[in-house]
């Protein structure tokens, strides 16, 4: 065996500091059967940390369900793929950058755009759309307001000079953020189904190229950064931050586009977090291959640079690729086209193993499978949440008028207008933007259309605060809704599951509970998941964020000329709630922010009914029998029609059954609801159609007048709504410049 | 009194700008750059003329919102 | 009809514009690289994309105004060819002398994707035939450094020759410029060469030609160029 | 040698930045500023050691590039 130079002594300190716990590094020593060098230890501190390795959630990830009649590519590469037809494929993924932005939140979050773009292009589809789910703390938190400045400019500092548009996303507030926000950024790509590249490598001897940027010493230890929690002395840490280039990145889809148009890749791999490391031993290891690197030819932005330093580097923009045998040529001139670097830095062996030389001497020489793919994996105890109670209409106060509730929630945080955030992402670029952001989902054009992509993502936090099973599914069933409603059907999800810490019991309770529901809730609405990322540890002291499984959903659109909006059309058509509403106020937004609580159970998903009223409202939307469709979710059926009439500038009058008190009529949660309008006349129709397919539908009353009238309420202006619903957030951001 | 801030990146960071720029200077025939780093500057007029309690408000400035200290470092200077 | 579209690195909306042109104006689209040094043969109209070249690194356009490619885009200009410049592509224009003045950030130091009013200020160029005088088209702008200034005199010269393309309006179509996107100066969101032969402008016309996508007011320009070339 | 070459807008153009900077100071608490104006500043390496051929070659640099004549000014410094 070679020498392999250990200087500093390896000590429980540094294995501490490398995050491994020590029985970890016992079963890394007596894997490898001798002390490791320093570089094999930052070695396998990446790749057996979290971030990379999955350690605490493979084991429950592994239950979900990731078939599907679409499905061309599950998890397991850098990002799902599903079938769209005319030989067509949508790639997409969702991914966390939640440590980095938090410390740095302009480079942060468009360094998290950066890298999930390259997760979609690295398999071969060129970026159509990018979304983003978005938690900040509490807005009156004092570095709320720098954080939301940073990381929207960041987002689109990033996509937009990249050339994607920004189409969708979710923003929301709350202290438990306060100290960890969440920035999931997601990514759709459109791909050939037969020209997809993949991550495992294949072919003894090849050459195994480096392509893109040069190294620097940034975001050393990023990745075991990504997944330690935080403590007091965090911010004076001040880890080093990776600068993201939006301009390399472009350059950098573009050659790899055309190299691999011209036939010269074998497989591909993004560096992400932990940079070479993790690439190559995952080329290596899904393709059952040895690797072997030589760093010498590591083009490097600085001098000195140590086999640890290049191994853990994770300057952006770089890309792994083994090239197609006497391909070297016409790949290189590619890349120099476009100003990139690009070097052949070693070749994949026959030994299944991780070899490393860096001026002449062996750095690390290690299994690649079990560094890979067999990296340890952790059932963690787990005890699950107390059940709450479930709140009766007459435990929750309704001192305040319903027209002031309304204005409160339409006022809030969370339910007040983000134009102001989504301006700044250039939302129309490429020309295939059918519905930006606003409505319950994007949709853009495939190509020259008919089809279009549906894309949304979501997730109700304090639900899963609440019921994490519930709140699990519910989060699926509101993204399977969202796309619904704008008359997709619904394909395929990606998910990004964000909690605290997984070795406390409550939290593993959490995410526990969250991915059984989530199964369950793609399971029945046969909507599998492709793709997904998972954030542990989003603590601070010991406190951790609202368990926040952000779902990204994607969906067809067979003829963009049918798809469907939410804004009120025409004067005098009928409105009508589909499923049923029964005033569920526990969990609400509605207690949440008219009385100042949070507590009691979410409302229950009833995963047959979505799937039935689902089903029905998308076939009104085929039939162009309704003019606007809406679901109802957080803020309950009166903000859901205010947001229809905002959007429509255009008022209604309604009704509601006696039965139920006001305050949880219009502002209890049910789930499995959408609003839609009927168009003229097809009102009997409809009525005719729910009762046949079994789905429950109340008459709510009709469009009209520039107000919004309630039974034995003020009127409600709709200008004045408006007003208020788009101005909090640039007066409340404006209070910062 | 005038005074001058220089932020500039440190120098493990990337400078993507910098990089851009030594490119076109290359391609446009001016010989002789080796390398360029971008940064900013901050000509500041402030009340008072008391050098000391400058720098002070100066250096507050800088930490509160001139300079992002994650990935710059900056420099406080007089006019003579 | 032959248009050059010119692609420098960063370059990004070079794909809608090609769209556009081929699709509402029925022209040949070339790309042309920015290191080539000569324009296709008989390239009727050359167009600067929008995006971000290099990055838009130093100040926006600057780089790219460099490029070995615009001698050639000058002497076509110089020619009396028709040049066309949109977003980055009139930062570039302007970087590169083709156009008076400077887009600076926004007045809100904010990038802005949105929709606006745009004024039409004169219908008889090659690029506005198609328009009517006054008509206030919604075009969608995507910047964030397009605050149009010059000094004192430039402006003059600008407004007294008749060489303001295209103004920010407010939906009655008056000029207000606290309520633009960007802060331009009277309002300014293009601007004409001396011999109306250089159109530079800050908004996407290019986006807005499909009835699918959202209004298509930016449909005319593209008839305009069309019909202009057609005619010579 | 070093050189650094600062850019800064001519005093007559608008500056919305820095005024953007002056509010923001004054709302975190920064007191005694009174304008600021913001400006770039390039820090360059360049080959051979003669100041006067360094200052031709970085003025070319600023004409052709650095600097846009039409708003800024810039002017040439060398390390001590
Ligand atoms: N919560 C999840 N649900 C489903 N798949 C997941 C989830 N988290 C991660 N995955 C899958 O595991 C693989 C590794 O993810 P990740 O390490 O984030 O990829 P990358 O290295 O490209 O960033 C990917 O294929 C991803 O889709
Ligand atoms: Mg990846």
């Amino acid at each position: 065996m070679n020498l392999i130079p250990n200087t500093p002594n390896i000590t429980p300190e540094l294995v501490a500091e490398h995050g491994l716990k020590p029985e970890e590094y016992q079963r890394f020593v007596e894997l490898i059967g001798r002390e490791p060098s320093v570089t094999e230890l930052g070695i396998v501190s990446a790749m057996w940390n979290e971030h990379c390795s999955y350690k605490s959630s493979k084991v429950w990830l592994r239950t979900l369900p990731t078939k599907g009649a679409c499905v061309i590519q599950g998890p397991g590469e850098n990002a799902g793929v599903v079938d769209i037809g005319d030989g067509l494929a949508a790639v997409f993924k969702m991914e966390s950058h939640n440590h980095p932005s938090f410390i740095e939140p302009y480079q942060g979050a468009a360094t998290g755009v950066g890298g999930i773009l390259r997760d979609v292009f690295t398999m071969g589809a060129r970026p159509v759309a990018a979304l983003n789910a978005l938690r900040f703390g509490d807005c009156h938190h004092p570095r709320t307001r720098h954080l939301v400045a940073g990381v929207v400019a960041g987002i689109g500092g990033y996509g937009n000079s990249f050339g994607v548009p920004t189409v969708g996303g979710a923003v929301g507030f709350h202290e438990r953020y306060n100290g960890n926000i969440l920035v999931n950024a997601m990514a759709v790509g459109l791909a050939r189904t037969d020209e997809i590249f993949y991550a495992a490598a294949s072919g003894v001897g090849r050459a195994i190229v480096y392509l893109g940027s040069k190294t620097g010493r940034d975001g050393i230890h990023g990745a075991t950064m990504a997944s330690a929690e935080f403590g007091e002395g965090a911010e004076e840490k001040r880890p080093t931050v990776q600068v993201g280039d939006p301009f390399a990145e472009k350059l950098l889809l573009e050659a790899c586009l055309e190299i691999m148009k011209a036939g010269c890749v074998v497989s591909i791999q993004d560096m992400g977090a932990a940079g070479l490391t993790c690439s190559a031993v995952e080329m290596g290891a899904k393709g059952d291959l040895g690797i072997e690197l030589n760093l010498d030819a590591v083009p490097c932005r600085e001098t000195g640079m140590t086999a640890y330093e290049m191994m853990l580097s994770e300057s952006q923009e770089r890309m792994l690729m083994v090239l197609a045998p006497g391909k070297e040529e016409e790949a290189e001139a590619i890349f120099r086209k476009w100003g990139l670097d690009f070097a052949i830095i070693g070749h994949t062996t026959d030994t299944l193993r991780f070899v490393v030389k860096h001026k002449g001497v062996v750095e690390a020489d290690l299994p690649i499978k079990e560094l890979g793919d067999e990296a340890p994996e952790y059932y963690r105890p787990f005890v699950e949440s107390e059940p709450r109670k479930v709140l009766k209409p007459s435990d929750v106060s309704d001192a305040v008028s319903v027209p002031d509730a309304l204005d409160k929630l339409i006022m809030s945080p969370d339910l007040c207008s983000k134009r102001w955030i989504w301006e700044q992402y250039d939302h129309l670029i490429q020309g295939n933007t059918v519905q930006k952001p606003g409505g319950d989902a994007a949709v853009v054009r495939v190509e020259d259309g008919p089809k279009a992509l549906a894309l949304t993502s979501d997730v109700t936090p304090r639900y899963c605060e609440a019921d994490p099973f519930e709140g699990g599914k519910q989060a699926v069933a509101e993204a399977w809704r969202n796309l619904t409603a704008v008359g997709a059907i619904p394909l395929a999800v990606t998910d990004n599951l964000n909690f605290g810490n997984p070795e406390r019991p409550e939290i593993m309770g959490q995410f526990v509970g969250c991915v059984k529901g989530i199964g369950a809730a793609c399971e029945a609405l046969d909507f599998p998941v492709v793709s997904g990322n998972v954030s542990l540890y989003n603590e601070t002291n010991g406190k951790a964020i609202l368990p926040t499984p952000t779902i990204g959903g994607v969906g067809l659109v067979e003829d963009l000329h049918k798809s469907m909006t939410l804004g009120f059309k025409a004067a005098g058509e009928a409105i009508y709630v589909v499923g049923k509403t029964e005033g569920w106020l526990g969990a609400s937004a509605y207690l949440q922010t008219v009385c100042d609580r949070e507590e009691g159970a979410p409302p229950p998903v009833d995963l047959v009914a979505e799937k039935r009223n689902g089903d029905f409202v998308r076939s009104l939307i085929r039939d162009e029998v309704v003019t606007a469709v809406h679901d109802v979710s957080d803020g309950g059926l009166l903000v859901a029609i205010a947001e229809m009439a905002m959007a429509g500038e255009l008022g209604a009058s309604l009704d509601k059954p006696a039965s139920i008190p006001a305050h949880a009529f219009w502002f209890g949660e049910d789930q499995a609801r959408y609003v839609i309008v009927a168009a003229h006349g097809e009102g009997p129709d409809i009525v005719r159609r729910a009762e046949a397919a079994g789905v429950p539908l109340l008459k709510l009353g009709k469009t009209g007048g520039d107000r919004i009238l309630l039974p034995g309420e003020r009127s409600i202006s709709v200008e004045g709504l408006r007003d208020r619903n788009e101005t909090w957030l640039p007066i409340y951001m404006g209070a910062s410049s | 009194m005038k005074a001058r801030v220089i932020v500039t990146l440190k120098s493990a960071v990337l400078d993507p700008q910098g990089k851009a720029i030594e490119g076109a200077l290359r391609s446009l025939g001016v010989s002789g750059v080796q390398s360029v780093r971008q940064g900013k500057v901050f000509d500041v007029e402030l009340s008072g003329n008391d050098k000391a309690s400058a720098e002070t408000v100066l250096k507050d400035a800088c930490d509160k919102l001139l300079a992002n200290t994650v990935i710059e470092t900056y420099r406080v200077e007089f006019a003579e | 009809m032959k248009s050059a579209v010119i692609v420098f690195p960063g370059t990004n909306r070079e794909r809608d514009i090609q769209r556009a042109l081929s699709l509402v104006s029925h022209s040949k689209v070339v790309p042309v690289w920015h290191a080539e040094t000569d324009l296709p043969s008989n390239t009727d109209l050359v167009v600067l994309a929008g995006g971000f070249s290099y990055g838009d690194y130093l100040r926006c356009g600057a780089i790219a105004a460099r490029a070995k490619i615009m001698d050639s885009v000058r002497a076509h200009a110089e020619r009396g060819g028709l040049v066309l410049g949109i977003c980055n592509g009139f930062q570039i224009l302007c970087e590169a002398g083709l156009l008076p003045g400077v887009l600076v950030r926004n007045a809100k130091l904010r990038f802005v994707c949105r929709e606006v009013n745009l004024r039409v200020e004169r219908a008889d160029t090659p690029f506005t035939k198609a328009y009517r005088k006054g008509e206030l088209l919604r075009i969608p702008v995507a910047h964030g450094e397009g605050n149009y200034t010059a000094d004192e005199e430039t402006i003059r010269r600008l407004e007294s020759e008749g060489r303001v393309a295209f103004r920010y309006a407010r939906s009655d179509g008056e000029i207000d410029e606290t309520d633009g996107p960007n802060g331009a100066i009277n309002g300014i969101a293009g601007i004409y060469s001396e011999s109306h032969n250089v159109l530079g402008m800050m908004p996407h016309p290019e986006n807005y030609i499909e009835p699918e996508i959202g209004p298509i007011d930016g449909r005319g320009l593209f008839e305009s160029l069309a019909a202009a070339l057609k005619a010579a």
